[in-house]
């Protein structure tokens, strides 16, 4: 019980860092934490497809993805007016 | 063959379509690619056609038919309904789609992937009208949804892509809410298929009733956004003003509607589907209202058509709204969406066709301002067109959107308005009615002569297939005026689920009305005066639209999501 | 068991007011994933509850969890990943037309091109 | 202005928030229905162990159906948009990530260290996402997750070696991915002419308690989505603006 709720709150904090931070590819490290993180969880929580897929897919690829569109664009996240 | 794996036609083939055009591409080069386009319209498009036309049968005699994708002998599979109502979304879906896949030949977007797409697209719609199951029809929507938004930003255009986005984006959030209404309806009925969640939801009570409600919510309002009734508007006029016309004319046409109408299979099952029904009614109401001011105040012609679709959905909904506020098992509920989805059929039939005229007028014109744009017969002789079919077509479509006869339209929205009498919202689409006149009468004004020289662009041709889907959608309004009796007939018999005779006769004829049509245009032609004078001009400046924010659309969400609940929880 | 749901809860909040809020188109994607992630962590947590073994059939196996939200979450995340693959291409196609990811600025920039 | 924008985004959050929480914290027991029905009965229906994969490729394998169209629209639609951006100007930055060796500057992020690796991983890592597809019915995995890791050994070797062989060669590998949705297609559309139906196993009648089908489905989606994956992510990479 004590691991689910510790494993949630640094997904929610790690989650929140991921909208706080100005550097998007911190952002995007953060993301790629939060899908191992869940991954971890699906095992302790005996989903082991769900736990695969989550780290193929949702560490893997979508980093991927992010990675490829933050090199395309910029990495500060800054204000204009 | 047999009637269980026939009507599935209508997903698969376009599906092997899709794939055999992929292949295709992969493996050979343009000339094989374009003969493989042409045979996946025929397995994609034309073979469906015939399947529908082999289940007419089947449908008049009120066969309804419940499969379970697979053949499995339980509850756990996915349930496919097939009946009058999703006989009818695909007939009307195919209706639309052949013609505009003939007009996308030449003049829409041109990459090579866009049949692949569209195929997709043809199956998700097939799958979305037939589907059962809630998490399957989550999955058709997500499906119908990337399509769309792939189609939208295959223009060249950048703002599309912002269009595109903003849709996305939209509706990516709202289906993360109906999944967690699923979740809620999963959790108290353990089950995912519409029957047994009926089935579990009647003995429900208290604290599992609030919670059912409140998903049922949920899913309801993140359906009906792809619908965009108001408040859940604000991402249809950029999207659909923005894309390739041929996809404005698919998204516009047919695909708002089919989610609605996908719908009713769950919204019958429900308790308290009366509330949802009064409150679709006004929203309805509001929302035909809303759209066609929007549309007053637009000076671009696609803008003007995206928002004007924003308005007619609104009688649709309104209708809609009616029918299951009556509830549909009763004869008058079955009457009335009988009507509304006949009234889809009209609307789908002349804005597509609109869609496609004034597209191409556009392109020729070179501008789309409508302040702008004049002298477009001359300017389309130009390019190539010798009798202006384009006009002749623009004006049917016109005179069937405005409800004039003899036209589809004509018939369909009187009806419409007869049958709704009852409601107070029918004052509001009355309204409308007198609005939608002037609002097309600018977008008319693109034809008169021009005084000064034509700045044709050369680039664009009028070409065979373009004049073909032209004149098969002109021909579907107006045989549809002339034997619109029958049709009706037809329609409103087989969705009723009552046994013969009994349900779809109306003494209801649309030209006793025809008094009533000229008051509309009498008040109409005030209007357009009015809208003539300097100071009407000069006050209204400030109304003429601009692009939503995403703060102003989850606002429209949310308000609508809470309105809903606080309707079914009160 | 209330503590882990109101955790969910607050990550699917802080999703959906990263899209409602942020200016950042990027960070408006983050929120999209992060809104679906917490959907997924719901459901299997609270599809494991009934249980206390995977849904594998072995032998032993008496007392396993509902597979059913599993099959389902499978779908939802690869659902989720090509919804914000697209969304990315789109994002960076206008920053390549604008050389802005501020939602604001895209639009302002992109209104004059019609 | 602003501030009425500020007190709409408040609101918005305020309502939905209000509207999902009975929703996220509702305490009713979670139905146990469906999973007595699949302790009974799952092997004996589709021949699978894995319960999971027995509903994903079996019972409601229409949703995986829908599942891979959507990713295959969405890498069609990000495709296009690339090929665009290709178009429109080289990216200086993708070029150090080329895979054409005449193209690589010595500083580039190509270093020993990584071609060292990822061409011995590469293979290894094929091999076990071939395994991951081939046991999804009876070990964790299945065609999706096993052909994401087939994807990240294609694209393990598109970065070790020099040499370009025939697995990161793009076209071989969107034909490759075509043929496999091609014959997805023609394995879900067989069962109308054997009268199971859509979806329904071709060869039920015959041996009942076989897998084969969800294998040959897990082998077909494996295919498709592990090619289409690795044909993106070198196309991300700048790999290949021919295609």
């Amino acid at each position: 019980m004590i691991m689910y709720i510790l494993i949630l709150s640094l997904i929610l904090v790690l989650g929140i860092f991921t909208l706080a931070s100005k550097d998007l590819l911190h952002s995007v490290i953060a993301l790629s934490a939060i899908s191992m993180l869940s991954a971890l969880l699906f095992t302790i929580l005996r989903a082991p497809d769900v736990a695969i897929t989550e780290a193929a897919v949702g560490a893997g690829v979508s980093t991927v993805i992010f990675v490829w569109a933050i090199r395309h664009t910029q990495r500060r996240d800054k204000e204009e007016s | 063959m047999s009637i269980d794996t026939l009507f599935l036609a209508p997903i698969y083939l376009p599906l092997l379509a899709a794939s055999l055009i992929l292949a295709a591409k992969a493996f050979a080069g343009e000339t094989v690619r374009k003969a493989f386009e042409l045979l996946g319209f025929l397995i994609g498009l034309v073979l469906p056609a015939f399947a529908l036309f082999a289940l007419r049968g089947a449908v008049w005699d009120h066969q309804s038919v419940e499969t379970v994708i697979g053949a499995w002998e339980t509850s756990l599979g996915i349930h496919y309904h097939f009946d009058g109502l999703s006989y009818l979304l695909i007939a009307l879906h195919l209706l639309v789609s052949i013609p505009v896949w003939l007009y996308s030949r030449h003049a829409g977007p041109k990459q090579n992937t866009f049949s692949v797409v569209f195929f997709v697209q043809c199956a998700a719609v097939a799958a979305t009208s037939l589907t059962a199951d809630l998490f399957n029809l989550f999955v058709c929507l997500e499906v119908m949804g990337i399509t769309s938004y792939v189609l939208v930003a295959s223009s060249e255009k950048d703002s599309s892509a912002l269009a595109s986005f903003n849709y996305l984006i939209f509706s990516a959030t709202a289906m993360v809410f109906f999944l967690l209404g699923a979740f809620g309806l999963y959790r108290i009925t353990g089950s995912l298929s519409y029957e047994a969640i009926a089935e579990a939801k009647n003995n429900l009570g208290g604290n599992d009733l609030v919670l059912a409600q409140l998903s049922l919510v949920l899913i309801v309002i993140s359906t009906l956004l792809r619908s965009a009734v108001f408040p859940l508007h604000g991402w249809l006029v950029g999207a659909h003003s923005k894309a390739p016309h041929a996809v404005s004319a698919l998204l516009s046409g047919v695909l708002i509607k089919i989610p609605l109408f996908a719908l009713i299979r769950l919204l019958l099952l429900v308790v308290g589907s009366q509330r949802i029904g009064f409150t679709m009614a006004w929203a309805g109401g509001i929302s035909s209202v809303v759209g066609i001011l929007l549309a007053l105040f637009e000076h671009q012609a696609k803008r003007l058509l995206a928002y004007s679709s924003i308005s007619q959905i609104g009688y649709v909904v309104c209708t809609y709204g009616l029918a299951v506020k009556t509830g549909i098992e009763t004869e008058k509920g079955a009457l009335l969406l009988g009507i509304a989805l006949l009234y889809g059929f009209c609307h789908a039939l002349s804005k597509s066709l609109l869609f496609l005229t004034v597209g191409t007028t556009t392109d020729v014109l070179g501008t789309k301002d409508l302040n702008k744009a004049r002298g477009a017969i001359a300017a389309l002789r130009q390019r190539g067109e010798r009798i202006p079919l384009t006009f002749i077509c623009f004006i049917i479509a016109t005179l069937s959107m405005t409800a004039m006869p003899p036209t589809i339209g004509f018939m369909g929205k009187n009806t419409l308005l007869y049958l709704a009498k009852d409601h107070a919202s029918v004052h509001l689409l009355s309204i409308t009615s007198a609005l939608t006149i002037v609002a097309y009468s600018k977008l008319a004004l693109m034809f008169l002569p021009s005084k000064k020289a034509l700045a044709v662009d050369e680039s664009c041709v009028v070409s065979k297939t373009m004049k073909l889907s032209y004149a098969l959608l002109a021909l579907m309004i107006l045989a549809g005026g002339f034997f619109y009796e029958r049709i009706q007939r037809f329609l409103v018999h087989i969705l009723s689920p009552l046994s013969e005779a009994k349900g779809g006769y109306i003494a209801y004829y649309a030209y006793q009305d025809l008094g009533k049509t000229l008051v509309t245009v009498g008040l109409a032609f005030i209007c357009i005066v009015l809208t003539r004078t300097a100071w009407v001009r000069k006050l209204t400046r400030p109304l003429s639209s601009k692009e939503v924010g995403f703060a102003d659309l989850f606002f429209g969400y949310a308000l609508a999501i809470g309105f809903m609940a606080a309707n079914l929880l009160w | 068991m209330i503590i882990e749901r109101i955790l969910i809860f607050l990550l699917f909040l802080i999703g959906f007011s990263a899209i409602v809020a942020m200016r950042n188109i990027i960070k408006k994607i983050f929120g999209l994933n992060l809104m679906n992630a917490a959907v997924v962590l719901l459901f299997i947590l609270e599809g494991s509850r009934i249980g206390s073994q995977a849904p594998i059939l072995d032998d032993g196996i008496i007392h396993m969890v509902d597979p059913i939200p599993q099959a389902l979450m499978l779908t939802a995340i690869v659902i989720g990943v090509c919804v914000s693959a697209l969304s990315l291409a789109l994002a960076v196609r206008l920053y390549q037309a604008t050389g802005s990811l501020d939602i604001d600025v895209i639009t302002k920039r992109l209104a004059d091109e019609h | 202005m602003k501030a009425l924008t500020h007190s709409k985004i408040i609101l918005t959050i305020l309502i939905l928030g209000l509207a999902i929480l009975p929703v996220i914290l509702s305490d009713a027991p979670w139905p146990v229905q469906a999973r007595d029905y699949l302790f009974g009965n799952a092997k004996a229906d589709t021949g699978a162990d894995n319960t999971v994969s027995a509903i994903y490729l079996g019972y409601r394998a229409m949703d995986t159906l829908g599942e891979t169209l959507v990713l295959l629209v969405s890498i069609t639609g990000t495709m296009s948009i690339l090929i665009n951006l290709g178009r429109h100007k080289m990216d200086e930055e993708a070029v150090k990530f080329s895979l054409e060796p005449e193209k690589l500057p010595r500083h580039s992020l190509r270093t020993n260290l990584i071609e060292v690796v990822a061409s011995k991983l590469g293979p290894i890592v094929l091999l076990f996402g071939f395994y991951v597809m081939l046991y999804g019915h009876i070990s964790p995995g299945g065609g999706f997750q096993g052909g994401v890791i087939l994807a990240s050994g294609i694209v393990f070797l598109a970065l070790g070696t020099e040499l370009k062989t025939k697995l990161t060669n793009t076209i071989v590998l969107s034909r490759i991915e075509s043929l496999s949705f091609l014959f997805l297609m023609l394995a879900s559309i067989s069962g109308v002419f054997f009268e199971s139906g859509f979806f329904g196993n071709p060869v039920k009648t015959v041996q009942n308690l076989s897998p084969n089908f969800i294998i040959l489905l897990n082998i077909i989606i494996g295919l498709k989505v592990g090619t289409s994956i690795a044909v993106m992510c070198i196309a991300m990479m700048g790999g290949s603006h021919d295609h």
